[in-house]
């Protein structure tokens, strides 16, 4: 009570910022505008994050004592985040439909954001499940916004899913904190190893995570929601927020359990199944969205392997794939051959780097992320970069069909290069950070032997490309295990009948018997009986008393 | 010693005059008599309370020659709540038996009457000798019958002659057993009685008067006379009959058994009475749910109540070895029998408003009636909360020192009586609540002078105040009580 | 000092009862001026002892009525935490009734029960003798039933008589239990609580099962519960203080005092009912849950809920763990102040735009944005979304389940927030999502009828922020328990 | 000797009157058997009170008071009866006027 916060107020005002200007749109006559903040809103977060992620905060008072703080992999997740909002934000600003929803997605696309940075902040459980809460809840928004038969059936899977995970997460966080009896992320880590049901804990988490991440088989929101969204949406939903159930699982799920070897499956089922199913699509946004599914099942690997790149590759994914799905926005907006082509030439740039291209940001990230795997792993990490290949070749055919625009659109230009500037940093960003996080020197990259295995199976994967063009791909709609279940849309259960006529016959029969007392109270009228029966009760008793005596 | 006399003597004066004295004087002579008596209860409890229970051989003459006086504090206790329902009937009555209203016949009628009931309950309450307490008995019954049929009209007459029957039926059988009991001991003074030699005859005699006392005091089966006169009567006649005459009965079964032979109490007899009790609760809950008029309910809820007094017999001192007080179903008995008094004379008392506001007393014709009377539906709703039991009614208190000794005997079986008794209660008394608050009215009701409007509400308040501080009162009877109350029969 | 104490804070509520009763119908501005000021002052006083009682002061006042029955009103931490709670949602309640109600018939009949209603509430809370609880259980049966029938329709009629129908057995259920007990160990105080070693088990479980079941009619346990959604018949103040603050809140706090004060958590444990008592709040959780999804109309819907709702402090009790101690009566605030949220709103639906079903909310959060901001709040916090209030007491509850050994409850908790969203989040999306039906005119420009929604609303989100402070009802019931109440 | 008799002669009225009682239907025959029954009480009052050397004088006056109380019950009750009479033209009670 003495004190209302301990250290500095920096993350703090990093996560409020977002939500104070999620609050504009409240006034009416701002709201139209609202949009305009959006690139501002995780400007001080991105700050935070190229400072270093510096200080740390405790605010006891604040729900059951907030505390904020970052370590290095997060405060790499950070600044991901912040870029990527910042350019989706940009984008949005530029080409969202102004208007009364644009409101309401201003603030909560704010809200998101705010929950977004603070998975990464938090330093306590509960700040960390609330702003997990937040981001996942409040991101519903979005896939809806556009609020077409698709976009809402979308969001009642993605809403169904969020609220389960939440529901296990907190389940999973109680059992940890019951036996941490404290709420410290790293505490309560450290006691699930010998707490009861820590095991049953865990597994609860991983699936609270897995559903954000996109983990195979609970990705079933993913391909239908990603594509629902509006392209800002999508970015920062691929790009920024599936990363919240990365860092969960990296910050919470503990090394030595059997679970990690669980995620490890999982993860490589969704790495290869992920995008070969991609190939089943033809929205390129769907495709992407299978490309996520895969690209975070490779990460949900690393981590469970342990690796220490899992931040790193993540940093790149993030920014790539923020960045593919812009230039879909774009490919769509483009009007001229020029603009398509400049769009095109792009999103190959990036997808090469998704895949691994010797050079290339993902190439380093891959490269770091192999650190400390077994053989058998790096190599499917290896192999993985063929399906990544096949798949975001897929993408960008699909990319080439979308229609031109028939006429130009303003401020086209700006946001092409807002979004050249993103594809770069997917490009050169690893470079930049490579030495800060990766204890190898940098000639690791040049060496041959490196290269080649970045190289091989990206050519692999561009051949098989060129095969599969010639054939015809069979088509699925997005949401494959959904449609193996049968309908995904949810009905209100439980629909009881409820009787009435018992009650009826119920009354009846009571007042019958009611009548019957009447009739006999008429009969005890009756002198003679009444008087004899008093003389037998007088000789009654006697008899009675005579026992006795 | 005086305030014990003029308790008798008082009412009786009264009615005297106002037999003698012309129509003019009437009233204000009876009303000052009505004072003078309840100052006298009052007084006499005062005494009680301040030195113990007061013995008085009438003219110096000892039992068995003489006739001994004794008021003990349940004699006390009756003889002022007795006064307290005399005065609100008299207030009452001020305005329903005036002669415009009653007839000049009725009117003369029932002041004589009402004092002569009076003295006749208060001889009663203090009268140890058998005989005497027959007399009395015999000139409640009398009273009590003219009362019923003092409206004149065919069905009072029919209801008043019934009930005379069984009464004199019961009055014989009662004269049987004081016969008897002469015969075989010479002696009706029950301390004499209760220190006599027994022999077998007593059964006989304790047998006789103990039917003939039922009868009188409408046990089931011996109840079907009560509803139809207590429904004829007219309501203040009605608010004492059910509120007051049967209690007379009940406290000589009660000196009979726990005083002038406890130790012929055997557990069938005592089974049975209880039994009976019970099946009274029963079957008054019952019947009183099929009524459509309102005094009739009251008066069904009035068998149903007297039931519950019969618990005692079983229950007395049950809890004697387990309890730090004793005698506690004993004494929720007693209180049970005042706080149904007075609840019951509030219930006739309203009843009476009604049917002088808007002339019949049919469920359908006093709805909503609380709207225009709001004062006497609040004295109905409070009355019914004693009769329900429920706290901090003197109801409540009764049922709770009963259920206790149940428990506590580890005969919880007449728990249920009781329990079962208050939601039949709660169930009987739901319709005509429902009615009486309903949103519209049914009828448009008379004017009532809220003089007359605020003698009911008194006397509810009166019955819950007795369970709100009912720690005075438990001691109050405590005074003078039989051992048998404590131990047990 | 210490022994009119309690009597006084009877009095702000008893003494605008009497004398409401007796005002003119047409003289609103009296009454309300005594209302309030009968409110204000009630809050004035426990504002004032909250600070004497944090220090673990109590006060004692003790009326002895026949031997046994022994009337005995105490003030000690927990029976701050319900009153302060009823006294505050009172004074809203208040100021919500008035707004409601302007110049309606009969509103002196209503306040007056109202006041006397609130009087129970507090004398049940003071209560510190099973006997004086009881009276005061009664009183608040007697003093409710009128408000649910104030319409004086048929259905709240029929509604008043269902409530009827099972609130007399109930309390015949729980004398029968206290005298009982009684019977045994001679009158029952909360302050020392009973010596039962003497007595037979397999009497002490029936006992216990009796008081449950007395209480359990009132706290709407299944399948006791069927009088609750019934009782929606009735104006919206009063479904707001039925659910909120009085009659349910009884049970509950019944529950509680009969756990602790009573058997206490050993013995409980020793008769091995703990457990059952879980299991029948578990049921009632989840099929509260159920049957309000089923439900068209929005006062149903939110009735069922509070069947539910209202069970996890009951198993806050059952669990017999301190951290589920602290967030059952966590959760008495909690669900408090969040239930009463809902039904204000609901009321200013019902009345302000003649909404009774769930279709009908279609687009409101524009035609209604502030009751509809709030309604969300409210439905939120009941789901337990962080980081508003119903989340800290199910947090709560879920670490006291893990640590009493009791982690299937943790499924049960699971499932009934998949079940609140699931009834909830339509009726949000329906708010703020669906277009609204135009014909559909409303206005909620009623101030004495949206701020108290406001006031309440902000609480919810305020005691969910802030839980963590000494002074937050979070705060307040680890004081409670941390003095050495409950297990 | 002669006690005997009286008692055994208050024994047959009080029997009597008992069957009388019962099986009338008439009130005025009700009545009858009442005072039937009472005089038989009170002889055989007298005859107990009669027994042993000295003779005890409560049975005479609670005999006589008992009269005077049966004579006041008689009144009453035959004026009902004469009211039922003019009233509902039957001097049987309502639900027995059927039987005779």
């Amino acid at each position: 009570m003495s004190t209302i916060y301990s250290g500095s107020l920096a993350p703090f005002a990093v996560l409020l910022w977002p939500l104070l200007i999620g609050l504009v749109p409240i006034v009416p006559r701002w709201r139209a505008n609202a949009l305009r903040l959006l690139p501002f809103a995780p400007l001080p977060a991105l700050g935070f994050a190229m400072a270093g992620a510096p200080g740390s905060v405790v605010i006891p008072d604040l729900m059951l004592g907030v505390q904020l703080g970052s370590g290095p992999d997060t405060s790499l997740l950070l600044g991901m985040t912040a870029l990527v909002w910042t350019v989706a934000g940009f984008y949005a600003a530029l080409f969202m439909a102004r208007g009364s929803a644009a409101g309401v997605f201003a603030s909560f696309w704010c809200l998101t954001l705010a929950g977004n940075l603070g998975v990464f902040l938090a330093a306590d459980i509960i700040t960390f499940y609330i702003a997990f809460a937040a981001v996942s809840l409040a991101a519903w928004l979005m896939v809806v916004h556009d609020r077409t038969k698709d976009a809402l059936a979308a969001g009642r899977v993605y809403i169904a899913l969020a609220v389960l995970g939440e529901a296990a997460l907190l389940s999973g966080l109680m059992i940890g904190a019951a036996a941490a009896e404290d709420l410290q992320i790293s505490t309560v880590r450290a006691a699930f190893a010998d707490a009861p049901l820590g095991s049953l804990g865990v597994g609860l988490l991983i699936a609270g995570f897995g559903i954000k991440a996109g983990m195979v088989p609970l990705h079933l929101w993913l391909p239908l929601a990603h594509p629902a969204a509006p392209v800002a949406g999508s970015a920062v939903l691929s790009g920024a927020i599936v990363k919240a159930g990365l860092i969960g699982m990296v910050l919470l799920v503990p090394e030595e359990t059997g679970w990690r070897s669980v995620l490890i499956v999982l993860g490589l089922l969704g790495a290869f199944g992920a995008a070969i199913w991609g190939l089943s699509q033809r929205n390129p946004k769907a495709v992407l969205a299978y490309s996520t599914v895969s690209q975070m099942g490779l990460l949900l690997v690393l981590a469970g392997a342990g690796s220490q790149g899992v931040a790193y590759a993540a940093l790149h994914h993030g920014i790539a794939k923020a960045a593919l799905f812009l230039c879909v926005g774009m490919m769509m907006l483009a009007a001229s051959p020029a603009q398509r082509r400049a769009v095109l030439g792009l999103a190959g740039l990036v997808a090469l780097s998704v895949a691994g291209l010797p050079l290339t940001g993902g190439a380093l990230a891959k490269l770091a992320g192999k650190q400390g795997l077994s053989e058998m792993l790096a190599l499917a990490v290896t192999l993985s970069s063929v399906t990544t290949t096949l798949v975001l070749g897929w993408f960008l055919i699909r990319l080439a069909q979308i229609p031109a625009k028939p006429q130009q659109i303003s401020h086209w230009g700006g946001a092409f290069v807002a979004i050249v500037g993103l594809g770069v940093l997917a490009l050169v960003l690893p470079w930049v950070l490579w030495s800060g996080i990766v204890d190898l020197p940098r000639d690791y990259v040049w060496r041959p032997p490196n290269m080649l295995e970045g190289l091989w199976p990206v050519l692999v994967g561009l051949g098989a490309l060129a095969v599969i063009r010639r054939v015809k791909l069979p088509e699925y709609p997005p949401g494959d295990v959904l449609h193996l279940i049968g309908n995904h849309k949810l009905r209100p259960v439980f629909q009881l009948p409820v009787g009435k006529q018992g009650v009826q016959y119920r009354k009846r029969a009571t007042l019958r018997l009611l009548l019957m007392f009447k009739i006999a109270e008429r009969w005890l009228l009756h002198w003679p009986v009444a008087g004899s029966t008093l003389m037998g009760v007088a000789l009654a008793v006697t008899a009675m008393v005579w026992i006795a005596s | 010693m005086t305030a014990l006399i003029s308790g008798l003597v008082l009412p009786l004066l009264a009615a005297l005059a106002a037999i003698a004295l012309p129509a003019r004087a009437r009233l204000p002579v009876a009303l000052l008599g009505v004072g003078l008596t309840l100052a006298a209860s009052i007084w006499l409890a005062i005494s009680v309370w301040t030195n113990g229970a007061i013995t008085v051989s009438l003219g110096g003459w000892q039992p068995p020659i003489g006739i001994a006086l004794r008021a003990d504090g349940l004699g006390a206790a009756l003889g002022v709540m007795t006064a307290l329902v005399m005065a609100a009937v008299a207030l009452a009555a001020r305005h329903e038996m005036e002669p415009l209203v009653a007839g000049p016949r009725t009117s003369f009628g029932f002041w004589p009457l009402m004092l002569l009931l009076w003295a006749a309950l208060n001889a009663v309450f203090v009268s140890r000798d058998l005989f005497n307490l027959y007399v009395g008995l015999e000139l409640i019954t009398l009273t009590a019958v003219a009362l019923v049929a003092i409206s004149g009209k065919a069905e009072a007459i029919a209801a008043a002659l019934r009930y005379l029957l069984f009464a004199l039926a019961g009055s014989l059988l009662y004269l049987a057993g004081v016969v008897l009991s002469y015969a075989a001991h010479g002696t009706l003074d029950i301390s004499l009685l209760a220190a006599r030699t027994a022999v077998p005859g007593d059964a006989l005699a304790l047998g006789l008067m103990t039917a003939g006392l039922l009868v009188k005091t409408a046990l089931f089966p011996f109840h079907v006379w009560l509803p139809p006169a207590h429904s004829a009567a007219p309501a203040p006649a009605s608010a004492m009959l059910s509120a007051l005459v049967p209690k007379a009965s009940l406290l000589i079964l009660l000196r009979l058994w726990f005083e002038a032979m406890p130790e012929l109490a055997t557990p069938v007899a005592l089974f049975t009475l209880a039994g009976l009790g019970a099946l009274a609760v029963i079957w008054g809950g019952v019947l009183a749910l099929l009524q459509a008029r309102l005094k009739l309910i009251v008066a069904y809820s009035t068998v149903a109540q007297l039931g519950y007094i019969f618990l005692v017999f079983p229950l007395a001192g049950g809890d004697g070895a387990a309890q730090p007080w004793a005698a506690g179903a004993w004494t929720g008995a007693m209180f049970q029998m005042l706080g149904h008094g007075l609840a019951k004379a509030a219930m006739f008392l309203a009843a009476g408003i009604y049917i002088a506001a808007v002339g019949s007393d049919r469920l359908s014709d006093v709805r909503g009636l609380a709207r225009a009377l709001p004062m006497t539906g609040f004295a109905f709703a409070l009355a019914s909360i004693t009769l329900l039991g429920l706290p901090p009614s003197a109801g409540f208190t009764a049922k709770y020192l009963l259920m206790t000794g149940a428990f506590a005997s580890g005969q919880w079986a007449w728990a249920f009586v009781l329990v079962g008794g208050g939601l039949l209660a709660a169930a009987y008394l739901y319709r005509p609540l429902t009615a009486i608050f309903a949103r519209e009215i049914a009828v448009t009701p008379r004017p009532i002078p809220w003089g007359w409007q605020a003698v009911p509400l008194v006397l509810a308040m009166l019955s819950v105040a007795l369970g709100l501080l009912s720690s005075v009162p438990f001691d109050f009877l405590q005074i003078g009580r039989p051992d048998q109350a404590a131990e047990g029969l | 000092m210490t022994t009119t104490l309690p009597v006084l804070l009877l009095l702000p509520s008893l003494v605008p009862a009497a004398v409401t009763f007796f005002l003119p119908q047409d003289s609103h501005a009296l009454r309300n001026i005594l209302q309030l000021g009968g409110a204000v002052l009630k809050l004035g006083l426990i504002v004032w002892m909250l600070v004497a009682v944090a220090t673990g002061a109590t006060y004692e006042a003790e009326f002895p009525l026949a031997p046994g029955l022994v009337i005995l009103l105490r003030i000690d931490a927990l029976a701050l935490l319900f009153i302060s709670l009823s006294a505050t949602l009172w004074l809203l309640t208040t100021i919500y009734a008035i707004a409601y109600f302007g110049t309606k018939a009969e509103l002196s009949r209503f306040f007056g029960f109202f006041s006397l209603c609130v009087a129970a509430t507090t004398g049940l809370a003071l209560s510190g003798s099973l006997i004086s609880f009881f009276i005061f259980f009664e009183l608040l049966t007697l003093s409710t039933w009128p408000l649910v029938a104030h319409k004086q329709d048929k259905p709240s009629l029929a509604a008043a008589r269902v409530y009827f129908t099972y609130a007399l057995p109930g309390s015949a259920a729980l004398l029968w239990a206290i005298i009982w007990l009684e019977s045994a160990t001679g009158p029952v105080l909360f302050t020392e609580p009973p010596d039962l070693s003497g007595l037979d088990p397999a009497a002490l479980r029936a006992i216990f099962a009796l008081f449950i079941i007395g209480v359990g009619v009132k706290a709407g346990l299944v399948p006791l519960h069927g009088w609750l959604p019934a009782a929606m018949a009735a104006p919206a103040p009063v479904s707001a203080l039925l659910h909120a603050v009085a009659v349910v809140k009884a049970g509950a706090f019944g529950v509680v005092r009969i756990v602790y004060d009573v058997f206490g958590a050993e013995n409980m444990t020793a008769l091995g009912v703990g457990v059952p008592l879980a299991i029948v709040a578990s049921v009632t959780i989840v099929w509260g849950s159920v049957r309000a999804l089923q439900q068209d109309e929005i006062k149903k819907r939110l009735a069922f809920s509070t069947v539910s709702q209202v069970s996890y402090i009951v198993l806050g009790a059952a669990l017999a763990s301190p951290l589920a101690m602290i967030g059952g009566l966590v959760h008495l605030v909690h669900q408090g102040l969040m239930k009463i949220t809902l039904f204000f709103c609901a009321g200013i639906y019902d009345e302000r735009a003649g909404i009774k079903r769930i279709n009908g909310l279609n687009g409101m959060g524009k035609r209604m944005p502030w009751t509809s901001a709030c309604f969300s709040l409210g439905a939120m916090g009941m789901i337990g979304l962080p980081p508003l209030a119903g989340f800290v007491s199910k947090f709560y509850l879920g670490l006291g389940a893990i640590e009493a050994g009791a982690p299937w409850v943790l499924a049960v908790l699971l499932a009934s927030t998949l079940l609140n969203a699931a009834y909830f989040l339509p009726l949000l999306y329906r708010l703020w999502f669906l277009p609204c039906a135009a014909n559909t005119k409303c206005d909620e420009r009623a101030p004495g009828l949206v701020l108290p929604a406001v006031v309440t609303a902000t609480a919810t989100m305020g005691v969910g922020l802030l839980a963590a402070s000494p002074i937050s009802p979070l705060g307040w019931a680890t004081l409670i328990v941390t003095q050495g109440y409950g297990p | 000797m002669s006690l005997t008799v009286f008692a055994m002669t208050g024994a047959t009225l009080v029997g009597l009157g008992v069957y009388g009682l019962l099986a009338r239907v008439h009130m005025l025959r009700r009545i009858m058997a009442f005072n039937l029954i009472g005089s038989g009480l009170f002889l055989f009052f007298g005859a107990a009170g009669a027994r042993g050397a000295a003779l005890d004088p409560i049975p005479q006056a609670l005999i006589i008071t008992g009269i005077v109380v049966a004579l006041a019950a008689s009144a009453l009750a035959v004026g009902l009866v004469v009211a039922l009479a003019r009233s509902s033209g039957t001097a049987c009670l309502p639900d027995e006027a059927g039987d005779t």
